[in-house]
């Protein structure tokens, strides 16, 4: 157990970290939130109001950037996050209210499936090597490689122009409010499909790839050919004996996947004008809205960690050599 | 007597290495690798002499505005009059340089990280694993957003370095795992056991049989960087002097070329990404062979289930 | 008269001759916890092996046999730390080692090399037999100074082991060699280094009786020439009597009796050492496989997770005495040949002496 | 002797094919007969791996069978050649026909499944009625038999040790109690006393279930003890055929005697080993005519450049193939050889 | 609806107005003093809190209609002024206006000088009767329809807030003719209230959507999802009007801003206004505008004092009036050889003897002044100057800029009533500072001129209009001669609507209001819609 202790107090030391340079990170970038406030409307603010913008955000006091630091810490501490500048004064954690279920359900559950079908198929196309299957693999990467926002903007053109089945943009009818009613769910999933299929072309291939070379090696180990002595059916040796074996690296690396969905797929959310955490970020940073960044990074990090924890522990049940013995 | 005899032992094993790199490079000889390999060969290529035989100046304005592909603008001109195809040409090398630079320094950092961390046990092992999770969660963008504005100007290597050393951890994390469960096995034991370093285990015992997961996380990392590249140019952030394929797209984007029909901006570029990933993704296939011993001779034939030639002439 | 013998004595070769040396060592391995025990907050192990004490001597080979799974390969592995021990020491020259890796490992890999049980996982499936074989050869700096050097020292290696010619060999990979060939690459490799000790995990046993014989002789003439010290894990009793000085018989993690291998395989005294060379079969015995000693092989063998009390043989011994089960027997004297040790009640003279 | 389960006709398996191809096994022939134990003992690297992996058709890459035929005559039904059926039926006739266990256990039992899952696996592939916990008491009960304590069934395979590994691997290939079993060098890790109770046991079922066993080994005095009869292979063939006791006793071909003289044994005098000089041949240069002549003490002339062929020299039980046993040799061989000559 | 597939793009919403704005998701808060609340994004505040008066940006010398004040007063220094406050106005939930809401709300101006966006120096702030008072401790001639600009907030509520500087305002309260119905990230909407003080809207509902970008909000307007924005539309008649030529429309009127090649003229070459001067002479503003600017977006500056037209017309000096720039290289290069500057070759060098080089800059992502930096450059390469254009980081330009590292930006200028703003913004030497120190707000091209700077006080404190003409007439000679920013096109306050639904939106026959949907003129051009026939 000690081990577990172990892990999760280095975990608790890289979450300290990486709160450490989130922190600094976003403040090393020339310039402050006002200055891009007034650029941004490249006139539309008054270069008079400057000075009521600095009062506003609290920024007219000087005070050291590490004092702000351990406030910073002490708001964490009480779970604070602060408010965010570009919507000021909305409350950072509102915001990541507004936005973080949108790019969790979308992201999630594409990633999900994306990982299901990609993982599947490299099961295949690595089992069946050198078969018609090995086809398969360059026209996934070969529409992987196309960059999302192309991808998109093209299946917007084909399928979202005049007279095109799906909407091009938002998460939902302008006309509806969020709730449970089946206006909204379907409106909802209506605006989803885009977006959903354009991130499941783009990254199904990285899964196939990894999955199949996984396969192509383990395929060639002993206890493949025992299994297939064993008398045992195709499948049931392409899936429990290949591909779990194969499986590993995949894992950790959906693990991750999971971990960074809170981070939002920022190309889609602009090209689909998706309402979701990647544009909040990319916002967030033009803006240099600092507790925005910051909160968006601690979700990240967070999430990101106890994704990885978790694929420790997966890795742990998944192959038992893994585990460090006496 | 014993002079000859030396004599023999040395001549003989002189042309095995020589045979064995033959067989070694066999894998070439597989179509898809062969393709693959082409393909990169030409964008290589071109990232050189793209600037000579490009016909036009990719900033040049002439009066033939957003026209349609010509004989004289084979891929049409942009709301300045700028040739397209020029401008692709022109912008290989940078996407070139990038890809590859970033994809190497990436994959290099992974595997060194990911593999050290993952034989090593104790606090050696932990803290590396620690490190590649904080570069996991530092977010990529806002560094490069940061780095490219604290440095006057960012060149494309440095656009290559900064990707590539911000999107080393995933490979790191997932050639960890993978580690973890080689580091127990009999093999390298033995190889500990015959008093090899610790850094050849790594590197020597370990790593090759790790070839599976580094391909695919090279291939991945390098289009992951071409397109990290492409999408900053996209949305603005980083712009450069430089021409690359993003600048194209920013451009035809933010012209809305695709609202206005002039398909021959946007496309293009896109098709010219997704090419570079796609023979990427055939070289590897012929990587596994490269490595794994066991699948040279394969062919196309599958475990559990030999092959009969009966009276095969032979 | 009873003699409790100190371990890890056995007697009359001095002790300036022991090279490597194991004192009471352990090596317990974690046994996953269920919930349930996680809610006891109990854990459990395996005992692979306990406190198991004995020498290896320059010039001189000590066979282990004994039951499959009773920790002789575990015992090989910790002295050559490729295993920590649990509890115990390990001497090199009468210094304790404690080598975690680094170069003091590899110091001591030079002074101790191992063959490993399973030739079929202990070679890289990527690289060649040369490679493997230069390897060994390069880092105990014997590979010699030119390329011919090294290409002759490789096929002396070969040779040696009997796979020749050496040329057919060096370019293939592991897979592409017999289970025989493996072995004998590995313990070409283990010779590369030219150790002082060599532990040998069942190096031998899927070996021809031809070619084990020509690779039993050459270790024998290594071990005559060079001084060498061996560790010969085997379970074919017939070649440790053959080929080693000494014997150990191991049951469930502890070693049960020790001595001169023509004693030992002659007159056993631990009522498992019977069991185990009367099992051996014996093609001149010529009695056919229904009869054999069977009567005498009932039992399981023992859970190493909760090993039985006292002599962990007891529940299969047909001597068994009450004391047996309760507690474990100290290594006593047998008083035929000097330095045959059996731990065993039956040879404590004194207490049934006494009981009587 | 009983009906034949397995018939072996002139099987030659490459590994490779074309030019480079090596020729591991080469025009082999056995029978196996229901219920007898048949040994295959020689020379490491002579084959038998290959032999008994080729028959089965379980060669990894680049294993090649290039020729021959292996019958297989089930209890009712037709004989079939393994040769020449299809995956499916292969796969059917796999383990609950034939089953096989490997040389290398380690790498044999999948890393990552506990080994009742693995033992549960056959019986759920081919069993289809029995449930889980049928299963894992089948498997316990199989544990048992092999000797190794139940509170094991939950290990993982790098946990145990190289002798358990065998076991459960030996366990497994009893498991749905097969026509054929193929051990290969199934107890190098085990102790005599582990091997003889589990030959023991292999033998009170092969009485009962009447299964035939190929058991591949080194370990001549066992398979004396345990075989009915004994076939010694050297660079790829037969070399000779035999009643196990009179291999034993009376071994005709000089390799054999080679054999018999190398191996120590446990009681008696120690008698001085001689071992058979000289060193294996090379399988891609193989000698001309017998292969092993050039190791011979009794070397004569036809032996260089006439392949002898397996016969029978004298009586009907047992077959040899050297030229010391043909009557009249080198000077009426021209007849006898003219069928391997075809084979270059 | 959003989609071409979607029904309200097809169907007449009866009743509604589609409004969309390029701004992502939106938090809620409907707060009408920061700029950063939805309310201010999308513009919806205007419709809720309703001004003291309502001016004209593109009529700026027209006085403005009376709003919720009926009557004001200046006194002759500016100073001081007397605002008489409308009766019979209702704030939404019941509660009737009073000159207390509006002294209020100035108090809380004065208070909360983040609330300040004007920077207005408020002194005594009185309420009698109807009548509320300011007093001004200077001139406020050039803030005064800032000051009448100001939404009125209800005292009852207001007071109570716990610190209305970071208070959200989610339940907005004003005395407009909407009120918030639903608020999501992604759309408001709007709804008509009963009560409001004079004839009311004929719109009932107005639906606010948030666009993430650009190209989401163009393909809104063209697919007819969004009926009124302020958007840049590249090429929008391809884009946009030819969908539907018939009722999609665009007006973008120029405002008294510009947007100009800022050089700075503290560094060698660019120091001598010669040389700024011939710049300025070869500089195609008609190829600027059409190529980079859509030929719409910002309008050309024609006049050579840098004031837009029309809506500068009456501020222009009689000596320049008529006088516009014109492309002349030959002219331009005629100018340099006769004041020191040679040739060689192509190449232009400056006295001193050195080639004159420029790197322009601006943000990689700022597409249309990208465009317009590469005609500059080409232009300037007519004259002999080598150009280069950099596509900066944004905010290591907006340091740049700031500390006055840089050799040519484009760069815009504050807006205003006057010409005063943008000069002053120009010019202004108060706030010059050296090279290297920020913190400027204005004049960032470190332009250091007393006459100048003499006569934006001038005109800012004088007390009569010939004092004030005077001043500017100097001001504009500056300009003209100085050329410290190249002013290029004006600043814009427009929009694109569609006349499918509604009918009666301000353009160049009727431009009774700019059309941009998030000035306070939305509220009057709302008043003005009629359901299409
Ligand atoms: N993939 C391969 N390519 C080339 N040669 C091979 C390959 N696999 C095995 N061989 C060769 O075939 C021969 C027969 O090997 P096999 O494994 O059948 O021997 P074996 O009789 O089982 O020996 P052992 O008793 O040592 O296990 C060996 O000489 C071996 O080197
Ligand atoms: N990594 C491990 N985790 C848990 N148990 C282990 C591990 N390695 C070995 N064991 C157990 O330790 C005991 C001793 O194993 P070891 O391999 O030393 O036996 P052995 O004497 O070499 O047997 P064999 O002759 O069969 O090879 C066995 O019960 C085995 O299951
Ligand atoms: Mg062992
Ligand atoms: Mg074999
Ligand atoms: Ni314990």
């Amino acid at each position: 157990m000690s081990y577990l202790l172990r892990r999760i107090g280095f975990y608790l030391f890289t979450a300290w970290a990486a709160i450490t340079i989130n922190f600094f990170i976003p403040r090393a970038i020339p310039g402050d939130p006002v200055q891009s406030m007034v650029n941004r409307a490249q006139g539309q603010i008054d270069s008079n109001a400057i000075h009521s913008l600095y009062v506003l955000f609290g920024m007219d006091t000087d005070q050291s950037i590490f004092s702000q630091y351990f406030e910073y810490l002490g708001q964490l501490l009480r779970g604070d996050l602060g408010l965010s500048f570009t919507f000021f004064p909305t409350p950072v954690s509102e915001v990541l209210g507004d936005s973080l279920p949108w790019t969790i359900a979308l992201v999630g559950l594409t990633t999900i499936v994306s990982f299901v079908l990609g993982t599947g198929l490299g099961v295949l196309v690595g089992w069946r090597r050198g078969g018609w299957a090995d086809l398969v693999l360059p026209v996934t990467t070969f529409l992987s490689s196309i960059p999302y926002f192309w991808l998109g903007l093209i299946a917007i053109t084909l399928f979202a122009g005049d007279g095109g089945a799906f909407p091009s943009s938002g998460g939902y009818d302008p006309g509806v409010t969020p709730s449970f009613t089946w206006d909204f769910i379907s409106s909802a999933v209506l605006h989803s499909v885009l977006p959903a299929v354009t991130i499941l072309i783009t990254s199904m291939s990285g899964w196939i790839m990894s999955m199949r070379n996984m396969m192509v090696t383990v395929s060639q180990e002993d206890y493949i050919t025992v299994a297939h002595a064993k008398g045992l059916s195709e499948r049931r040796v392409m899936v429990s004996y290949a591909a779990r074996n194969a499986l590993l690296p995949n894992v950790s690396g959906f693990a991750m996947s999971l971990g960074l969905i809170v981070g939002g797929t920022l190309l889609m959310e602009i090209v689909f004008s998706y309402p979701g955490v990647g544009y909040e970020l990319f916002q967030a940073l033009g803006a240099k809205d600092y507790p925005l960044m910051q909160g968006i990074f601690l979700v990240i990090t967070l999430s990101v960690l106890v994704a990885n924890l978790l694929a420790d522990v997966a890795y742990l049940a998944l192959d038992p050599r893994t585990r460090r013995e006496g | 007597m014993a002079v000859p005899a030396a004599d023999v032992a040395a001549a003989v094993p002189v042309e095995e290495p020589a045979g064995k790199r033959r067989q070694a490079f066999r894998f070439l000889a597989t179509g898809k690798a062969i393709t693959g390999l082409v393909i990169i060969g030409v964008l290589v290529v071109l990232s050189v002499i793209g600037e000579w035989i490009a016909p036009y100046d990719p900033s040049a304005r002439s009066s033939d505005l957003l026209e349609g592909p010509s004989g004289r603008h084979w891929l049409g001109t942009t709301h300045l009059g700028q040739d397209i195809l020029s401008q692709l040409l022109v912008g290989t090398r940078s996407v070139m340089v990038v890809g590859l630079v970033s994809g190497l320094v990436a994959t290099i950092l992974a595997v060194v990280i990911g593999v050290t961390s993952g034989y090593l046990s104790g606090l050696g092992g932990e803290g590396l694993s620690a490190v590649s999770n904080v570069f996991l969660v530092i977010p990529a963008l806002p560094l490069i957003v940061i780095i490219a504005s604290i440095v006057p100007e960012v060149s494309t290597l440095g656009i290559a370095l900064i990707i590539g050393c911000t999107s080393w951890a995933w490979g790191a994390r997932v050639l960890r795992a993978q580690t973890l469960s080689l580091r127990r096995r009999d093999y390298v034991e033995a190889a500990r056991a015959t008093g090899e370093s610790t850094w050849r285990i790594i590197g020597v015992e370990i790593l090759p049989n790790l070839t599976a997961v580094i391909a695919s996380s090279f291939v991945g990392t390098v289009i992951f960087a071409v397109l990290s590249e492409i999408t900053l140019a996209f949305i603005g952030v980083s712009g450069g002097a430089e021409w690359n394929w993003g600048t194209i797209l920013f451009w035809a984007q933010s012209q809305q070329a695709l609202d206005q029909g002039a398909w021959w901006w946007f496309v293009p570029a896109g098709l010219a990404i997704a090419i570079l990933g796609t023979s990427l993704s055939l070289v590897n296939f012929g990587i596994d062979e490269f490595v794994n011993p066991r699948l040279r001779t394969g062919g196309r034939m599958r475990a559990g289930f030999t092959p009969v030639v009966r009276g095969g002439d032979r | 008269m009873t003699a409790e013998l100190d371990a890890p004595a056995s007697g009359t070769t001095d002790d300036s001759d022991v090279v490597l040396e194991a004192e009471g060592v352990s090596k317990h391995f974690p046994v996953r916890r269920t919930g349930r025990d996680v809610v006891k907050r109990t854990t459990h192990h395996v005992h692979a092996v306990d406190d198991v004490s004995f020498a290896l001597r320059r010039g001189h080979v000590t066979a282990m046999v004994g039951e499959s799974g009773s920790g002789k390969s575990t015992v090989a592995r910790v002295m050559a730390q490729l295993h920590r021990q649990t509890a115990g020491t390990i001497r090199l020259h009468g210094e304790p080692v404690d080598v975690r890796g680094g170069r003091r490992f590899r110091a001591y890999c030079r002074a101790v090399q191992m063959v490993f049980q399973d030739p079929f996982a202990s070679l890289n499936p990527i690289h060649t037999v040369r490679y493997h074989l230069t390897r060994a050869l390069r880092i105990h700096g014997n590979a010699g100074r030119t390329r011919a050097e090294r290409e002759a020292a490789l096929e002396d290696l070969l040779a040696s082991v009997q796979l020749t010619p050496a040329r057919n060999y060096l370019d293939k990979f592991p897979h592409e060699l017999s289970g025989g060939q493996r072995q004998r690459v590995a313990i070409a490799r283990a010779l590369a280094a030219d150790p002082e000790v060599l532990l040998a995990d069942e190096p031998v046993s899927m070996l021809d009786v031809s070619i084990r014989l020509g690779v039993l002789n050459l270790l024998r003439d290594l071990k005559d020439r060079l001084r060498l010290a061996i560790l010969y894990i085997t379970h074919d009793i017939a070649s440790a009597r053959y080929f080693a000085d000494d014997i150990q018989v191991m049951y469930a993690g502890q070693v049960v009796e020790g001595g001169d291998s023509e004693t030992v395989t002659q007159s056993p005294a631990h009522p498992y050492t019977r069991l185990l060379v009367e099992s051996a079969p014996d093609p001149d015995r010529l009695t056919g496989r229904t009869d054999a000693p069977e009567d005498s092989a009932q039992g399981e063998p023992p859970s190493l997770i909760s090993p039985p009390s006292g002599c962990r043989f007891h529940p299969r011994c047909p001597f068994a005495m009450d004391r047996c089960s309760v507690a474990s027997p100290p290594r006593l004297e047998v008083g035929d040949q000097p330095g045959h040790w059996a731990a065993c009640w039956l040879f404590d003279t004194p207490s049934v002496e006494a009981a009587s | 002797m009983s009906e034949p389960v397995l018939e072996i006709k002139n099987l030659s398996v490459d590994y490779g094919m074309g030019p480079d191809a090596v020729q591991a096994v080469r025009d082999v022939s056995l029978t196996l007969h229901r219920g007898e134990v048949l040994g295959l003992a020689g020379e490491s690297g002579s084959g038998k791996s290959t032999l008994a992996y080729g028959m089965t058709r379980l060669l990894p890459p680049p294993g090649v069978v290039s020729g021959g035929e292996v019958v297989y005559h089930p209890q009712d039904g037709a004989p079939v050649d393994i040769l020449g059926l299809n995956r499916p039926q292969l796969r059917k006739l796999r383990w609950s026909e034939i089953s096989i266990v490997f040389q290398g256990a380690m790498n044999s039992l999948n890393p990552v499944h506990k080994v009742v899952t693995q033992l549960c696996d056959v019986i759920k592939a081919h069993d289809k009625r029995s449930t889980p916990a049928s299963r894992r008491a089948r498997a316990a009960e199989l544990m048992k038999l092999v000797g190794i304590n139940t509170d094991r069934l939950d290990s993982y395979p790098h946990q145990l040790s190289g002798g358990m590994r065998q076991r459960v691997m030996i366990a497994m290939a009893l498991a749905l109690e097969p026509s054929v079993v193929i051990m290969d060098e199934p107890t190098t890790a085990l102790d005599v006393v582990m091997q003889r109770q589990i030959l023991t046991q292999l033998a009170e079922l092969r009485e009962r279930l009447g299964f035939a066993v190929l058991f591949i080994t080194h370990d001549l005095s066992l398979l004396v003890e345990l075989s009915d009869r004994i076939a010694i292979m050297y660079g790829g063939r037969i070399v000779e055929e035999a009643n196990a006791r009179q291999l034993y006793r009376e071994p005709l071909h000089p390799y054999s005697l080679g054999l018999l003289k190398s191996f120590p044994a446990l009681r008696g005098e120690r008698r001085e080993l001689t071992g058979i000089p000289g060193s294996p041949p090379d399988l891609r240069a193989m000698p001309s005519g017998c292969a092993f002549h050039p190791r011979c003490p009794r070397a004569f002339e036809p032996c260089a450049d006439r392949d002898p062929v397996l016969a029978a020299p004298e009586d009907k039980t047992r077959s040899v193939a050297c030229w010391l046993h043909v009557p009249g040799a080198g000077r009426t061989a021209e007849n006898s050889t003219s069928s391997t000559t075809a084979r270059s | 609806a959003c989609g071409g597939g979607s029904s309200a793009a097809k169907t007449p919403s009866n009743g509604v107005l589609t409004i969309g704005m390029p701004n992502g998701p939106q938090t809620n808060n409907s707060n009408p003093f920061l700029e950063s609340s939805a309310g201010a994004s999308l513009g919806y505040r205007r419709v809720i809190f309703e001004p003291l008066v309502m001016t004209n940006v593109v009529k700026p010398t027209d006085p403005g209609k009376p709003w919720l004040a009926t009557k004001w007063e200046w006194s002759d220094n500016f100073k001081k002024v007397a605002i008489t406050i409308r009766d019979g106005v209702t704030f939404s939930d019941g509660q009737k206006m009073t000159a207390d809401d509006v002294a209020y709300t100035f108090q809380l101006l004065k208070d909360k000088s983040a609330l300040n966006i004007n920077s207005i120096p408020f002194g005594d702030i009185a309420a009698s009767g109807n009548q509320v008072t300011l007093i001004f401790p200077k001139s406020q001639y050039v803030n005064q329809n800032k000051i009448l600009n100001t939404p009125v907030v209800p005292k009852h509520i207001w007071s109570k807030m716990k610190d209305p500087t970071t208070d959200p305002v989610k339940n907005p309260v004003g005395t407009g003719p909407y009120t918030l119905k639903t608020f999501t990230p992604q759309t408001v909407t709007l709804v008509r209230r009963d009560g409001y003080w004079q004839a009311p809207p004929k719109v009932t509902e107005l639906r606010y959507t948030s666009y993430t970008d650009n190209n989401a909000q163009t393909t809104a307007l063209a697919n007819g999802s969004a009926e009124w924005s302020f958007v840049f539309i590249p090429n929008y008649k391809a884009v946009y009007t030819n969908k539907d030529p018939q009722h999609f429309k665009l007006w973008f009127p120029s405002v008294l801003a510009v947007h100009g090649l800022w050089l700075n003229t503290e560094r060698k070459p660019f120091d001598n206004p010669v040389l700024r001067r011939a710049m300025n002479m070869a500089i195609n503003r008609e190829d600027v505008v059409q190529q980079g600017e859509a030929g719409y977006f910002y309008p050309k500056v024609d006049s050579i004092t840098g004031i837009p037209t029309p809506a500068g017309e009456p501020y222009i000096a009689d000596a320049f009036k008529g006088k516009n720039a014109t492309v002349d290289v030959a002219g331009a290069k005629a100018l340099l050889t006769g004041n020191g500057f040679t040739y060689n070759g192509d190449k232009l060098v400056d006295p001193s003897g050195k080639p004159v080089t420029i790197t322009l800059s601006d943000p990689a992502g700022w597409s249309d002044y990208q465009t317009d930096l590469e005609i500059i450059k080409d232009n300037l390469s007519q004259i002999g100057i080598e150009a280069k254009v950099d596509k900066a980081n944004e905010d290591a330009w907006t340091t740049n800029v700031e500390t006055g590292n840089f050799q040519g930006v484009l760069h815009w200028t504050n807006n205003g009533y006057t010409p005063y703003d943008m000069y002053q913004n120009m010019m202004d030497g108060t706030l010059y500072k050296p090279v290297g120190t920020g913190g400027v707000s204005g004049n960032y091209g470190r332009f250091k001129n007393q006459q100048a700077t003499d006569a934006i006080a001038r005109y800012a404190d004088a007390t009569d209009d010939a004092g004030r003409k005077a001043a500017l007439d100097q001001v504009q000679q500056i300009m003209v001669d100085q050329m410290p920013v190249i002013p290029l096109m004006a600043a814009n306050a427009g929009g694109e609507y569609s006349t499918r639904h509604w009918v009666g939106w301000p353009d160049e026959q009727n431009p009774y209001a700019p059309a941009q949907p998030t000035l306070i003129n939305a509220l009057d051009i709302l008043l003005h819609l009629q359901p299409a026939a």
